[in-house]
């Protein structure tokens, strides 16, 4: 009655990505682009804390303050046909990926020039144009949606990926393991990417999770599984360009672990340090500073001046005032617009 | 037209759809290789393929959620639940993916896609698999819900569906799907959203929908003898709910009842009498009443189950009621 | 009495059943070291230590299944979902399992549960976090489904609830959680399927349950000033329903306006229109009129967030149409 | 950012049982037990089979035959106030736990003396007596059940155990992956038993699972995980006894894949072969009958003889006919229990 499981050896990732970083400009450029994306998520997010407090965007809001690198470093791998499909904690990707600042400021402000009309709000803003799926708020919800999108451009024989963002807790949800089993069983080129920020809420992912090595439940799907530190744009850079290479190559899913740090509350109601987390594991994390760490190793470089820093910085903040300015002077959605949308009315 | 089962009116719309849209596709539990639990998929690997008929894992959610996602990006799944007593484990992405999608996009990412399946009680299969669900998903905004009663509506009906670019829930009778009716061949559409007088008569009107439609005539044609002559209204499509074939229908005929095979607190059976009284206040002649489940889990028992479950003879004893005999 | 708030009743219904049934624990979400998301539960950890205060992993079915587990072999657990909108995760385990245990088992093993947790909009939350499950859950036979209003009821039902030895669904209201009222102390029990007539008035009869009651407050209090008086049936109960309360109340006004948070179709209002047409056909004097949400998702934007949703503003209209006023 | 996992070594299980069976004359009275139970199962099941097809049994039957050594050699190292709790595929395991074929078989001709009152039928047999906590219908759906089971033992500080059989294909579902988190996490007297059957209805596990080793997911949950040939009984005894004593002493809990093949349709509809799987695989793995293999080790030993098995045998068949003839002779329920067990109205 024992049978021998007729499965192939273990697969491995490539170990390198074929974009090819050749002269040491191109390098610098990459860092400075790189480093222009967290910027701009960093003090977009500030703003709309801002806002926050002022009441202009009401409701649910979460910042993505602290992981921007994950984002920036995924997206910068990514083609403009890819998808990307994420949480509630979105506004970070979703500038990343290339979504006006406008247009989400809006949303944010509820606003009918907002990217989903004002009718979305914080935790679901989508793009067709840039290929973003959402913003989803029922944790766990989305990633069979990625699976799905992988679905897809098997169907079609495309070689897109999806990838999926989901945070730490998400991954003790039935709906996370329905899809890795189907993903990889299927194999779909979608990318399964943990934002392990070590707390889901006020929990703390020992006590949610029975083995925190998250990246080990890959196996069990018989998926590649990796950790990455992701603070270090340039490791999730790394780690998701090779897991890209797969999906678009050999149409595999991989599951990657990002460590990273929520640097805020999780959601505008809750205290960034002081109930469920330390002042000093809080202070202690910010040490790792994404874009301080990038900047740091632009500064060793002498690639960036202070000067250059400065405007670079300037230029995002000023980004982030138009977009201010253009959610204020945009209007709120006409009453008539609470009855569209509900159902199309075109059949194919 | 051709004499042909339920089943196969089905499995007709499947394969003409299937052929007439490349990016169609039926993705469930069995629905391939053992050519689907009820068989309504049979032979459309063989034509089709792996790709095109898609035998999951036992993951309803999961897999909801896949044709979710294929459908945000173009694809237009159908979803067969093997019975939807097992959808109930995926109605979140029912009801907050594909239902609100849409909306909750700013009108960006439409839902062409269908879920459909057995709803509904069969034989002596008990509490676990025997609800029949439509009042739960009539509640939801951003949803279609059908329940085809004939095979000509069945078909019709599914490729209506299918060519919908809405997310519909297609709700069939396990009990029906050997049941026989004239189908016409090739292109037959019938429109969602508008209800059917299956029966007409002056006395009194039937609201009923899926199988409790067989139950109407059977009821019709019993009162037939004893000279009573009933409307019957199927509804055929739940939500949008066709209020003005049911007001038109109460208002000729002054009195009605509404048949329903799911429980009485809050089903459909309660909304068609809220329409009614709003519509036809000062047409009716005596209250509406109502026959469903009775207000219990199924039992397994047949006799229990036998009395649990809406018929003829408690349909009858409601029209009686209504028209004030005996 | 004091005057405390909803919140604080609910913490002291709490308090006082854990104080005084070893059997019964609370577990769920945040429940025990963050003191509840909406802090219901603050300092009953520290109180009651982590085997009675337990926090779960983000696994709405997983932990809803333990509770239903442990009910069965004797326990009287209170699951939290830290808002209903997470529960349709969990339904699986309130319908197939909580609901049906005792009939499918010919009565062997009873559910002394409660499932509880906030139900309904509150601001701003937008589509997939706003909705109000009263008219699903009610559908269920083997259920109770609760939804107080005011610190009081919401204090006395929970004791109750936690005492029945049946699955209660217990509703709370997030927007509730803040307003105050008296509140006996101590031992203060609600009977459950108790409506309550919240005010009286011979000239319409308002039904509602959970906030909607206070928005009825609101309008009976705008329309004392026209010389209008209602009668406010606050059902607290949804199922079993107190349909004596509503009957005698529409008896003596002989008009209706039903409100509730949730959408229209097969909902809670639907029911108690089928109640008042059925016990009072030849008493009404206008057609039951609902006021409920739009029949959309919830919007994000404040302006047709606060189009959406039923207020006192739309009931008044719905009063005067009943009473054809204007 | 990098965290070190704060992990204890990997659990293993202890290596003996603490059921001494010393006396050659104790074992194969043991043999004898475990030969008689799994007997009483197959004649029950074959009986049953000869009334649904009379139209006595309704609805839905899923038949055991082929699985018994599991139900058997559980039961065999359970105390009596432990409890068992399973899917629809119940009626070895019911009869095995001790319930009475009586009772069993008036439940599933639909009747009043029936276990469940006649309301359950087949895939809802219970018995709180014996600890048995039904027969569900849902695939997973009971797995929570079972971690709530311990939590209850553990809340109590008993020493009971639960143990929880379904089959492989539940193990997709995800109702499975957050009930095992939560047992491991908690530590939870619950033993999670995989029936591996190797066909979920007509989809062989290759064609559902991307990993077929179905024993790896317990690593996901930092659980033990084993492999057993569930055909020799005493295999399954070996590895059950050793579950039941981590649990037992240790709170800890375990997932046991237990490898059968079940000998029949999937349920009554269901050709045994033909469509999804071979005859030849079919009589291929009816070689490996749990109970010829248990009868040819005691007629090995001379511990059996062929009369003693014929009137073994004939034993269990009489019981048979004795709840064929129970069942039979109970009435219907009476009309009015439509409406009992809705809900009860004592209050506590
Ligand atoms: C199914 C479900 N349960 C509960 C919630 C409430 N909730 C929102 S976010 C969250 C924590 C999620 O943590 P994690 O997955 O680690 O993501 P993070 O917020 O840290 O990015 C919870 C419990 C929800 N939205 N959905
Ligand atoms: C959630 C759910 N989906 C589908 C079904 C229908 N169904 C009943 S048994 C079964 C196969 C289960 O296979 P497995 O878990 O291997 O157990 P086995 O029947 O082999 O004992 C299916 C699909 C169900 N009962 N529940
Ligand atoms: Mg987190
Ligand atoms: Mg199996």
């Amino acid at each position: 009655m024992r049978r021998e499981s007729t499965r192939k050896p273990k697969q491995e990732m490539p170990t390198k990505t074929d974009n090819a970083e050749k002269s040491a400009a191109d390098q610098a450029a990459l860092r400075k682009e790189l480093l222009r994306s967290m910027l701009l998520q960093r003090r977009f997010e500030e703003r709309a804390a801002e806002a926050y407090a002022l009441g202009k965007i009401g409701g649910f809001c979460h910042l993505y303050i602290g992981q921007e690198a994950i984002s920036a470093g995924t997206m910068s791998v990514l083609r403009p046909d890819d998808y990307v499909v994420t949480s509630y904690r979105d506004h970070g990707q979703a500038i990343a990926r290339g979504m006006s600042p406008r247009s989400v400021m809006a949303e944010l402000f509820g606003r009918v020039d907002g990217c989903s009309g004002g009718k979305g709000g914080s935790m679901h803003l989508f793009d067709k144009k840039v290929g973003f799926l959402g913003g989803h708020g029922i944790v766990g919800g989305h990633i069979p949606l990625a699976a799905g999108v992988g679905w897809a451009i098997k169907y079609r024989k495309g070689d897109q990926v999806c990838v999926c963002f989901f945070g730490e807790a998400a991954v003790n949800i039935g709906a996370f393991h329905e899809a890795l089993n189907m993903a990889a069983l299927w194999n779909l080129p979608a990318i399964f990417v943990i934002e392990n920020n070590r707390y889901g809420m006020g929990t703390a992912i020992s006590r949610s999770t029975a083995n925190e090595d998250v990246k080990t439940r890959a196996a069990a799907y018989r998926m590649i599984g990796e950790s990455i530190d992701a603070q270090d744009v340039f490791a999730v850079r790394d780690a998701m360009g090779r897991a890209v290479e797969l999906a678009r190559k050999e149409g595999k899913p991989t599951l990657l672990e990002m460590r990273t740090y929520r640097f805020m509350g999780h959601s505008m109601s809750d205290a960034a340090s002081g109930t469920y987390r330390s002042r000093e594991e809080l202070e202690e994390s910010m040490k790792r500073d994404p874009i301080v760490i990038l900047h740091d190793i632009m500064r060793a470089n002498n690639e960036l001046s202070d000067g250059e820093f400065a405007k670079l910085d300037e230029e995002q903040k000023a980004i982030c005032q138009d977009a201010w300015d253009f959610a204020e002077a945009s209007p709120e959605p006409p009453l008539d617009h609470l009855y569209t949308d509900v159902l199309v009315d075109t059949t194919s | 037209m051709a004499l042909i089962t339920y089943r196969d009116a089905l499995t007709q719309a499947l394969r003409e759809e299937l052929t007439r849209d490349e990016s169609v596709f039926l993705m469930g539990e069995e629905v391939a290789q053992y050519n689907g639990a009820y068989k309504v998929s049979k032979g459309l690997l063989d034509e089709f393929g792996p790709m095109r008929i898609v035998d999951t894992p036992i993951t309803e959610l999961g897999f909801a959620g896949i044709g979710v996602g294929s459908a945000m990006v173009g694809l237009r799944p159908i979803i067969e639940f093997m019975t939807w007593n097992f959808a109930l484990l995926a109605l979140d992405q029912v009801v907050n993916a594909a239902a609100k999608m849409l909306y909750m996009s700013g009108g960006q990412f439409s839902m062409p896609m269908v879920f459909r399946g057995p709803n509904g009680s069969a034989l002596q299969l008990s509490a676990q698999h025997s609800q029949a669900w439509e009042s739960w998903l009539a509640h939801i905004p951003g949803l279609k819900v059908i329940t085809p009663a004939t095979p000509a509506d069945a078909k019709g009906l599914l490729k209506s569906a299918i060519r919908d670019d809405n997310p519909v829930v297609f709700l069939e009778g396990e009990m029906l799907y050997n049941t026989k009716g004239e189908v016409p061949e090739g292109e037959h559409v019938v429109p969602i959203g508008k209800a059917d007088l299956k029966r007409e008569g002056g006395d009194c009107t039937i609201v009923a929908h899926g199988k409790m439609v067989l139950v109407a005539l059977q009821v019709a044609d019993a009162l037939a003898k004893e000279n009573i002559a009933v409307d019957i209204v199927d509804l055929r499509t739940i939500r949008p709910m066709d209020v003005e074939a049911i007001a038109t229908s109460v208002q000729k005929t002054n009195r009605a009842v509404v048949l329903e095979e799911g429980w009485e607190m809050c089903g459909v059976g309660a909304q068609v009498v809220d329409f009614i009284q709003r519509e036809c206040f000062d047409d009716l002649d005596a209250p509406v009443v109502r026959v469903h489940q009775a207000d219990t889990p199924m039992p397994y028992a047949k006799n229990l189950e036998k009395a649990a479950k809406p018929d003829a003879a408690k349909a009858i004893a409601a029209i009686k009621k209504v028209m004030y005999l005996g």
